[in-house]
């Protein structure tokens, strides 16, 4: 049980007083925001380590980890927050170890298993805020889908080679979703996975530490339904003088998206129809498979 | 009236476009009376600028841009510019930039 | 004594593979200039903590790690690289005890003292390339000098609130320096460290997490005299749709610079004239005081 | 002529300008045969721009931009530009801001 806190410790003053100070932050409230808030990072790799070791940093009440993998030795050149010592546990309860010697205050939960239609509701439920640190187009998918039903808010990052995007999707259920950008998966023949095309680890550590800004931002109401405008950013690593960061102005919610749209579109997805395996997720990318229904 | 265009390929696009990410073409005037429009630009850069044909089916599909890739028109998400109706004038910066998954 | 390799283990090209596919990174022989390479990181605190986790991941040779701090509570918000279990150790130390676990390949050095006019230049010497993590304008003109006086190259971080500024200085003797760029050190009340001015956690990392992919750059050799433009990077954590990024075109070495400027220059350093205490660096952040002479 | 500038206070320096890092202005000609230049511009922001004037010594000192704050003319040192003889054209943007010490 987690129990909304009205006041900070005094070893919380001291703790976050360097960003308590900037005006942003918004103070005490500020404070008091991440404290009562509910993070879920799925994916603790490339992008979520970072995006954790700044949010437990900061003070965020409960973050849940989400991550079926081990970790690898080809892993920690990104992934800084496992060690070669950790090399073998699951990632979600290597991140634990350190996380809660960075910060006993954050209540960590660790879920080593595979994100999938059957548990995310239950799982998202608990939670304020998803921050999608998968690698792949299925789970960004799945993760929207679900986000959208239980109307939480996604702060969205990837990346590959030298390049990484961040957006924020379903922003208080009135922002556009990752369904609104890319009503149609791309063909499975285009994805490239780390694996694949390789990264650079301080690459996709940026991305990481954007998203733990962006997640900040979220929680402490720096947004507003009427300051946030759907963006998408665009870093890359070697470009120009030294590196560059685009941030584009995009389109607002679609109304006839099947996922965060109105609810009498044709086709509009429910949990029911998540859960009983209509939308292949794991092949086609939450492409809807009609035939099972 | 033929107009200059920045073109920028982001997100891996640039290796369908000589490993560059940067390019600035001129697209000439098809016809003296019709301003040129978004989807002329895009028919230029297939006829012209993809070397290989295997490469097309990167960008393109059923005639349009690829599912996946975004386009941008100075900046800002071509659904709120008008997407291929749009008119360009010259100094436009065109953005075009693929999905990445990785994490 | 460090002998310069020329092959990578089985266990190397596995830890390292995902970044060797990059082609930016340069491939065996970019893995192999960030093994024979010896940094040197002046300061573990906001910048120096990412640039530390992604230099050690990344697998430099030799890293050595300068700071006479010690690990405060109030830190720990964005230094991630120590944790609460750690606070009292000195800073140097905190790191280094985390970096050997992340990647033992690593040689890691510490320097629990200050860097000092009389200590720099031996340190130094046994350097490659330099960090600049610190937090106040007399470290940076004292790193700056020497870094000229002895040959190397300085990626230059800093940030405060919500800002940072990123540079590459003195690049292989033929870029500006930090008195190119400043000649006058600012009036001593104009200058607001991260302990009166606060600083966001992610902000600062941000800018340490790049300047770790310059520092890389420039040991892999991305960067040649021919193709490096001098350059000042400025992030802003809260500014237009999300966070921006402006890189400017900057001016190149003057030849009237005391610093880096041409040896027949009235009053160019030298490493006599700063060790004799001619150069105040505590109290006027690198102005000559002629009275001592 | 006058000239139309968009500014940017960067690196905190936004606290003496109402806290907005981004201004545009409307700088209008003193002499209608000689062209407005940067030096005409700093002028403008210091009389028009600073409210309180315990604040100008933040900006100038010695009738100049005060050392530690770096002014770029379009994304370019102005060192690269002429300085304070950059003759100003309408859309320029220049920023000016303080470096930061902070680690
Ligand atoms: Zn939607
Ligand atoms: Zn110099």
């Amino acid at each position: 049980t987690f129990e909304p806190s009205t006041s900070l410790t005094l070893e919380e003053y001291t703790r976050y007083g360097r960003q308590l100070t900037v005006s942003q932050f918004q103070s005490i409230p500020g404070q008091l925001s991440l404290k009562n808030s509910k993070i879920l990072v799925i994916g603790a790799g490339g992008l979520g380590c970072p995006a954790l070791l700044y949010l437990t940093g900061a003070g965020v009440g409960k973050i849940g980890i989400v991550d079926d993998d081990v970790v690898d030795i080809s892993n920690v050149h990104r992934q800084v927050l496992h060690d070669t010592t950790r090399v073998g546990w699951f990632k979600a309860e290597s991140a634990e170890w350190y996380l809660r010697r960075l910060n006993p205050n954050v209540d960590i939960q660790t879920y080593c298993y595979r994100l999938d239609p059957l548990n995310a509701f239950d799982i998202f439920q608990e939670y304020d805020l998803i921050l999608d640190c998968t690698d792949s187009p299925h789970s960004r998918y799945l993760i929207n889908d679900v986000a959208c039903l239980t109307g939480k808010t996604i702060v969205s990052g990837s990346g590959v080679r030298t390049e990484g995007q961040l957006s924020i999707l379903n922003f208080r259920n009135s922002g556009p979703c990752y369904r609104c950008f890319y009503p149609s998966p791309p063909p499975p023949n285009s994805v490239t996975s780390c694996k694949d095309g390789g990264v650079i680890g301080p690459v996709i550590g940026l991305v990481g530490v954007m998203m733990a800004l962006e997640a900040i931002k979220v929680l402490t109401g720096w947004y507003t339904e009427e300051t946030f405008k759907p963006f998408l950013g665009l870093y890359s690593g070697y470009d120009g003088l030294s590196q560059s960061w685009k941030c584009f102005k995009m389109r607002g919610k679609k109304k006839e998206c099947i996922a965060c749209g109105d609810a009498s579109n044709e086709g509009k997805l429910t949990r029911e129809l998540i859960q009983s395996g209509a939308i292949d997720y794991e092949v086609w990318c939450g492409v809807i498979n009609y035939n099972v229904l | 009236m033929s107009v200059n265009i920045k073109l920028e390929f982001l997100g891996g696009l640039d290796v369908i476009f000589n490993s560059e990410r940067y390019h600035k073409v001129t697209v000439p005037s098809t016809n003296a009376s019709t301003p040129l429009i978004l989807r002329d630009l895009i028919k230029y850069i297939v006829d012209n600028m993809i070397k290989d044909p295997k490469d097309i089916e990167v960008f393109i599909e059923n005639d349009t841009i690829r599912p996946g890739i975004l386009t941008l028109i100075n900046d800002t998400d071509w659904e709120l510019e008008g997407e291929e109706e749009y008119v360009l004038e010259s100094g436009d910066v065109i953005s075009f930039t693929s999905t990445l998954h990785g994490g």
